[in-house]
């Protein structure tokens, strides 16, 4: 096991900037994931690596290692690939044995390792099967064998369950969850699904356009979101987002929109000085911190409805506000939500979130730390 | 600066070697060895063997030769009937029926698919002589098959191959070519997803709109491909020799048999570059046109 | 030492007689005899079963570059060009005294020797020469009241008379078949336009050698043609278009849909030989000749009644090859009086040694005695070739009556113009 | 109903219009089915009567003919190892390796060998073999035909591997494989349905092909089939039909058991095919 | 609009009962949610609505009319799909219109109804681009369009929203939701993923090897699966299932495993008859109704901590018992759920689901009705 660390890692593709001025640590034994939109730059850094990419500035470290214009092969790095990219020549004992074979193990201790951890991995009755006869879940879990087959300093992950259906991910996602827990890896893992790096990651690197916007553990990321972009991103369904003006009044801040009541919010004095009346803020609620109200009280907000989907332990309630604009609160119930024309939802001071007119968080006094 | 890949320039270069090497000997050194010797009244036999000239376009000229141009056996009655040929048996035939066969073998049952492959494909990995002697049999006007049924369905008898030569050499190499368009076309057409066509059949369309809107539109990239390729290897077929010899009167006497003439019996090497030249740059022209023309269609759809 | 020798002969193919021969009796004879002196001498045979135009293809190249057999089957007509081309070198040059002291000069006439020569130079050695004439087939005219031991034309009008009467007698079919069109090659040149054009007392070139463009000659000639193919369907016109229409002149006359069929004595000694494919049943009775007769009488070559043309092929010596002496020592010992005798009992023929005897056959005692005086021979030129091949594409014209003997001719005119220049050519006009 | 009958129309339609055309395919060779099982077959259809393998008998006692089908193999057979391996080679490092202007080379090539394919490139190819001193040899027929057959296969193979992700190499080479091990271990399994493509075309069309043997080629004991096909001409030179039927069929066999084979193992097609 | 029933429809493919005696009806207005695991013939199912399968018996009705062997073309359908089917070569205007253009409208009148539904589905500003030149969402909505350009009677869709990420998968689930509240139309709509189909459906109906083992509204589904295959399947992540020993004394039933303690269950008379002690069933209970406990209590269940996974609002906690099964709690809150070692769940007798033997439901007391 060993860290990796990027030192203003800049990847260009010709004119197109794919990462820039990289500069994260990924510490020994942590578990990272790198989560952002499709296009950002996380496959890029994943395969600077693993040596699949040579960055075009700056230097990758593994360990006390430069590695940045190492072959792959040398680096002591286990890759799972989106694909799979299990050959379709050999059997899954092959399959899985192939970094021992290249390394000049035996056969015998080959295939034995192999079972080994297709055992851990519970493919141990499989492997003579080639890969197309096995099914989607299983082929994750042996292109995990093949990574786990040989010790690595890293291990990389790009969206490896991605190509799952929703029922084989989570249970592959529990499953890498324990394999953390027990080997205790470094891992860099690369995902566009915030679920599953909230419930994967040590720490999570939100990436936009080729840049870390935020790199904390989850819950941090969750609670206090960067960005509006990291607000956006994280939590499902996303932090509902309305622009509103800022009313500075006895030190505390009003906040004014169409239809919202909010009750008056006391801010860090750092936020205070930065403010003034009339700028323009960006208000956050997660949709689980919403829930029905009566209509006409502080902190509600109101609309038509536009949308209810009950789903067994929870329902998602959405309203449409005259300006288009769209909330939806997320209730925690097995009742059937039964809702019609204009609806209003409530939340509570502790859990608004503010962003500035650049997107940048406004710390609140309830969160000072 | 280093730069990952997964075949360094050393290694690529090393792989290239055995592919580039025999290239290098038997395809680029004669190729400007033809572009030289067509600036040359080079022949094997007679005078100009010992000691061939310099002669400049002289033999590009003499090809394009005004008074001669149209005349049966000069080069430029060749020039249109190959044209024609490749038009008729390379472009109508060639690749509309083997589309026409790809298409309708997307929907037809299994056996018959099998069936009709087969023999579409024996067609054309035949070998040549064998090929020629089964037509010469299939034409032959007393006894051949194709009179017999001509007799058995009650129609005239025809002596095919003195009275349309020319037809006889485009549908011939239609037969012989088809399927290669036909695999390269199926294979095209079942890498489409089903479901745009279900998803058009479902809205209503006919199996010929379905081919019209969606089937070849999507399947450009390939017919580009595969004209490029029919036409070049059309431009250089010379199998219908062994059917016709370029016979009767010249009147199937397409380039490549021209050029074996020229080179072969009368041993004008210079004369017979300057066509194998021509011939290439026309197929280069084909080449740009179908790209252009691909190119059009897809710049016309985006715009 | 190595040697190897090819000829277009296979084994029960084309020529086998010949491949039988070099086998069976050159090959073991030479080869004794140099292990007698003390010489290790090993001769390969190189059978070539394609055409004579592919071995031609083969040859030329070799020659250019120094590959190739050391002793090679060769047509007499392409010496000129091959010469011209650096392609071959005179025997002399090649083998030196060995050449010139050879015994078998004495024994080969000067008109067989030109045959393999050039501007008096011998390259090699033909195996024979041979005779062109009717062929005509008894039966069919004693069908059609005609006796046939007495029947020889004297003029053109007269052969198409006969042929008229058969084709009215059989409407179906082609009396008379003389060579036309480009796929029978040098056989429509010498077997169909020489045998015409002799008879109107030209030849293809004047007396200096200048290529005759324009002629009463060349016309007659090309009308005789149109009136067998185009205006009476005397002949079968496909047999000349199509690329097999020589063999099917032959099938026709072995059916007899073609009684009267100009040819060389090659058709009686190979082609309809017993048990080949042509065989005519019961030949000796039903296949009898005729001589080709002048336009009319007299007007032939050299005023002359009858008409015919020799030509001749033998073998000559790879210009490069590694062993000269050697090679010719070989060609000279096929051409000994031994081993030409030899070769009649693989095939009975007249051979070009005056000391081995003629064979027994009367077909080509008679043949050989009656024409042989009267024959002429292709001019000894390097563009001869060349001509020929247009001379095939007038015919052919004429004869798919794509253009009038006029026309033709004027193409003609224009295209050995351009390959001899206009200098060399003649109009007799 | 009839609406019912619109669908399966179309379907009818399309199946009696591709039997007809399969029809027209295959009449042209059913001649080829009786011909060289009649010991009296001529141009025309017959059915056999007898039935008879007298044909084959004396086919073979031809042994030249037969060294020519021998020889055929030996040479399609060493023509199809260069170029399959040739073109492989040379198709992967052209998709995988950073070489410069790498599309327009498969064109230029492409373009190149038409004319080289034309029988005036006869001449220089025969000029250079023979500077090699290899006039004569199987070695020279296999490397020309080799080297004017791979600018085509690998114009089809290019577009092959470029539709192979990359992804298995590259996981082969985080596993600890150095290039070369990556492309026999792993991209080379991967393609070879692609080559098996390229394999048959190329083995068809050198076991079929004529004239490059016959310039480069002089002594009859190296001669292919396709040129030991006229040892059943006649002393007149027209073809013997019962014996070069015979004689056809089992020249044929080869390419079509190869396809048979190659179709039941692989699957003989343009796996999505090459296109533009 | 019109209703869409099956009369005992079963389609074979070879030897293989792809669907088996198929014999549901969607009402006018309906939307039904066809819901199983990979190949259990929801696809074909829906295929012969739309006429691009033939049933090997039985009849299929639209409306009044019987479409069995009735051309797609002539049923008044529209069809949604998986991988949307956008042509590729044509713009969106064009795709759009394109049930137009084969109908025979003008190119005027095609574009005017596409740019109307394109509107309605806020792509209006898109129609030029090209399919490759949209995000996926936008290509699901163009699909949308495509299938809503022509009035149809019954609108068909086949997993439409798979492709989708996970937060465009929600946002368009919520636009759907709300365009079958808007246009009321027939729908049967294809899925394996249970959120989805207790978002969106009237009525489920859940499918498992050919056979529609129930349908029902999604809460019922919910709340009383039919059998275990349901309960498992419905439910993210799925129910815990445990087999227990039935034990009746004293008119309640007492459940026994190892490490299992339940509270008496009262079961209805039906139930109390069927039963004897020793026989084996099958608990379940859902993870949203477990909770962390201290342990030793009743209506408990103890093991070692598998996988824990903390997402925001929701943490999901694994336990695997001695026996290697697994339990999962979803427990709601956004605080950092520390475990190590052995945990404890409890439940509420009022949340326990009890299967029979051959995996049929067993009414329990708090649920008769
Ligand atoms: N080889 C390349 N050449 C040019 N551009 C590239 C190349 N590889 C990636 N890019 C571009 O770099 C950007 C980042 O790509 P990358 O694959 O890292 O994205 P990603 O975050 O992994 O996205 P996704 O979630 O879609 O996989 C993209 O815009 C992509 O188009
Ligand atoms: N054309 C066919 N020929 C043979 N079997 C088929 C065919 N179409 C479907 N099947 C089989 O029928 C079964 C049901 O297929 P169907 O496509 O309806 O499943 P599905 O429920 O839609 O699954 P998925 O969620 O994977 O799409 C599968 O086992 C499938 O293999
Ligand atoms: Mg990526
Ligand atoms: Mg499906």
């Amino acid at each position: 096991m060993a860290s990796v660390s990027f030192d203003s890692v800049t990847k260009r593709f010709g004119d197109f900037t794919a990462v820039s001025n990289l500069g994260i640590t990924i510490g020994d034994g942590e578990f990272v994931c790198l989560l952002g939109p499709s296009g950002c730059g996380k496959t890029t850094t994943l395969r600077m690596i693993a040596g699949l990419e040579t960055p075009s500035a700056g230097r990758v470290m593994i360990g006390e290692r430069d590695v940045t214009f190492m072959h792959p092969k040398d680096r002591k790095i286990s890759m799972v690939f989106q694909d799979y990219a299990l050959y379709p020549h050999m059997n899954l004992a092959d399959n899985i044995a192939y970094p021992l074979k290249v390394r000049g193990e035996s056969q015998e201790k080959r295939h034995a390792r192999a079972r080994e951890v297709a055992d851990i991995l519970k493919i141990g009755q499989l492997l003579e099967r080639m890969p197309s006869q096995i099914s989607g879940g299983q082929q994750q879990r042996t292109s995990l064998a093949r990574a786990l087959v040989y010790p690595s300093d890293v291990y990389l992950f790009d969206e490896p369950l991605s190509n799952l259906d929703a029922k084989l991910r989570l249970e592959a996602r529990g499953f890498l969850n324990h394999l953390q827990r027990d080997l205790g890896m470094t891992a860099v893992y690369v995902t566009h699904d915030q679920a599953e790096a909230m419930a994967l990651a040590t720490r999570i690197a939100v990436m936009d356009a080729g840049i870390v916007v935020q790199y904390a553990p989850p819950l941090e990321v969750y609670r206090r979101p960067a960005t509006t972009f990291v607000a956006n991103f994280v939590g499902n369904p996303p932090m509902n987002l309305l622009p509103v003006e800022a009313m500075i009044s006895d030190g505390a801040l009003h906040l004014k929109a169409v239809g919202l009541a909010t009750a008056p919010l006391r801010v860090t004095r750092a936020a205070a000085k930065a403010l003034e009346s009339g700028k323009s803020l960006t208000l956050g609620v997660r949709p689980e911190h919403l829930s029905l109200a009566s209509g006409g009280e502080e902190n509600t907000i109101a609309g038509q409805l536009f949308a209810n989907e009950n789903m067994g332990p929870e329902a998602l309630v959405t309203l449409e506000r005259e300006d288009a604009a769209r909330f939806t609160a997320r209730i925690f119930t097995d009742e059937m939500v039964a809702l019609e024309g204009r609806v209003t939802l409530g939340f509570s001071s502790d859990h608004i979130h503010l962003f500035d007119e650049r997107g940048l968080r406004l710390p609140l006094d309830h969160e000072e730390d | 600066m280093r730069q990952f890949s997964l075949l360094s320039r050393t290694a690529g270069a090393a792989f290239m070697t055995p592919a580039g090497v025999l290239i290098g000997a038997f395809v680029i050194a004669p190729f400007f060895w033809v572009i030289y010797v067509s600036f040359t009244n080079r022949t094997l036999l007679g005078r100009t063997a010992l000691n061939p000239e310099f002669v400049g376009l002289a033999n590009y000229i003499s090809l394009f030769d005004a008074g001669s141009f149209f005349t049966r056996g000069e080069f430029g009655f060749s020039l249109i009937l190959t044209v024609q040929f490749v038009l008729f048996s390379a472009l109508i035939g060639q690749a509309v029926l083997g589309m026409l066969l790809a298409w309708m073998l997307q929907s037809v049952p299994k056996s018959l698919k099998r069936l009709t492959e087969m023999v579409v494909i024996a067609a054309w990995i035949l070998p040549e002589v064998v090929i020629a002697f089964a037509w010469f049999a299939f034409l032959d006007y007393d006894d051949g098959t194709l009179n017999m049924i001509m007799d058995a369905l009650g129609l005239p008898r025809g002596d095919w191959l003195l009275s349309f030569p020319f037809w006889v050499i485009v549908v011939f190499n239609t037969w012989r070519g088809t399927a290669f368009s036909m695999m390269l076309f199926n294979s095209a057409f079942s890498s489409i997803p089903p479901s745009y066509f279900q998803a058009a059949d479902v809205a209503g369309a006919s199996s010929w709109q379905k081919f019209r809107d969606i089937g070849l539109p999507l399947i450009r990239g390939h017919v580009v491909t595969d004209l490029i390729l029919i036409t070049m290897w059309t431009f250089n077929v010379f199998t219908p020799f062994l059917l016709t010899a370029g016979g009767p009167s010249y009147r199937t006497e397409i380039l490549p048999i021209y050029t074996y003439r020229v080179a072969f019996r009368d041993f004008e090497f210079g004369k017979g570059a300057a066509v194998g030249v021509i011939v290439m740059l026309i197929n280069l022209v084909f080449a740009l046109f179908y790209l252009w023309v691909a190119r059009k269609r897809t710049a016309k759809v985006v715009a | 030492a190595d040697l190897t020798i090819t000829c277009r002969c296979v084994e029960d193919g084309v020529n086998s007689e010949q491949a039988m021969w070099i086998k069976e009796s050159v090959i073991p004879g030479f080869t004794e005899m140099k292990a007698e002196a003390g010489e290790e001498v090993n001769v390969t045979l190189t059978e070539f079963a394609g055409s004579d135009e592919q071995l031609t293809q083969q040859l030329a190249l070799d020659f250019s570059t120094g590959a190739g057999p050391d002793v090679a089957g060769f047509d007499g007509f392409l010496i000129p060009s091959f010469v011209e081309g650096g392609l071959l070198k005179p025997l002399k040059e090649l083998a030196g005294d060995a050449v010139t002291n050879w015994e078998g000069w004495d024994h080969i006439s000067e008109g067989a020797v030109a045959l393999m020569s050039y501007q008096g130079e011998p390259y090699g050695i033909a195996l024979g020469t041979d005779v062109r004439m009717i062929f005509v087939r008894a039966d069919i005219l004693e069908e059609a009241g005609i006796d046939p031991e007495s029947w020889q034309p004297g003029s053109w009008e007269e052969l198409l008379e006969t042929a008229r009467t058969l084709k009215e007698k059989n409407p179906d079919s082609f009396p008379l078949q003389l060579n036309a069109g480009v796929p029978m090659g040098e056989a429509t040149t010498m077997q169909g336009y020489w045998m015409a054009l002799l008879g109107t007392g030209e030849e293809v070139t004047d007396e200096e050698g200048r290529w005759i463009v324009e002629s009463q000659g060349i016309l007659d000639t090309l009308n005789l043609y149109k009136t067998i193919y185009v205006d009476e369907k005397l002949g079968d016109q496909r047999a000349q278009l199509l690329g097999d229409g020589r063999n099917r002149t032959f099938a026709n006359f072995r059916d007899g849909t073609t009684a009267l069929l100009v040819e060389g004595d090659w058709f009686y000694r190979s082609v309809t030989a017993p048990d080949s494919e042509f065989a005519v049943e019961n030949r000796d009775e039903v296949m009898t000749w005729a001589k080709m007769p002048a336009k009319e009488p007299g007007a032939g070559l050299r005023g002359q009644d009858f008409v015919t043309i020799s030509g001749g092929t033998g073998f000559v010596l790879n210009p490069n090859t590694d062993e000269p002496e050697l090679a010719w020592g070989l060609l000279a010992y096929m051409n000994s009086k031994e081993q030409l005798a030899a070769f009649q009992d693989f095939q009975p023929r007249i051979r070009i040694r005056d000391d081995v005897p003629i064979p027994d056959e009367p077909f080509l005692t008679e043949t050989s005695q009656t024409l042989l005086p009267l024959t002429t021979a292709r001019p000894n030129s390097a563009e001869y070739n060349a001509v020929s091949a247009e001379i095939q594409r007038m015919t052919e014209a004429v004869v798919s009556g794509e253009l009038s003997p006029e026309e033709a001719m004027a193409r003609y005119r224009d295209a050995v113009i351009g390959i001899v220049g206009e200098e060399n050519t003649v109009s007799l006009l | 109903m009839t609406r019912y009958m619109s669908l399966y129309f179309t379907r009818i339609g399309f199946s009696v219009a591709t039997a007809l055309i399969g029809v027209f395919f295959a009449l042209p060779l059913v001649w080829f089915i009786f011909a060289p099982f009649n010991p009296r077959a001529e141009l025309g259809l017959a059915i056999p009567d007898p039935f008879s393998l007298s044909n084959f008998e004396t086919v073979f006692q031809n042994t030249f003919a037969l060294r020519g089908l021998w020889n055929s193999l030996l040479q399609s057979v060493g023509g199809v190892v260069l170029v399959g391996g040739g073109a492989t080679l040379a198709s992967y490092a052209l998709s995988r390796s950073p070489i410069p202007g790498k599309h327009i080379i498969t064109y230029i090539l492409l373009l190149f060998s038409s004319v080289v394919a034309g029988s005036a490139a006869m001449v220089p190819i025969f000029l250079i073999i023979n500077g090699m001193g290899l006039i004569d040899t199987h070695i020279a027929v296999i490397m020309v035909f080799a080297g004017g057959l791979l600018p085509t296969a690998m114009f089809i193979l290019r577009d092959f591997i470029d539709g192979i992700p990359r992804s298995y190499e590259e996981s082969a080479m985080v596993a600890g494989a150095s290039p070369v091990q990556a492309f026999f271990d792993v991209a080379l399994p991967v393609i070879r349905p692609g080559v098996v493509v390229v394999v048959v075309w190329a083995f068809v069309n050198i076991w079929g092909s004529f004239l490059i043997p016959f310039i480069l080629l002089r002594s009859s004991e190296k001669m292919p089939a396709s040129v030991a096909i006229y040892s059943f001409y006649s002393e007149a030179g027209t073809p013997i039909v019962t014996l070069l039927a015979a004689y056809s069929l089992i020249y044929s066999l080869p390419v079509i058991a190869l396809y048979l084979f190659v179709s039941w193992k692989f699957g003989f097609r343009f796996f999505g095919g090459i296109k533009a």
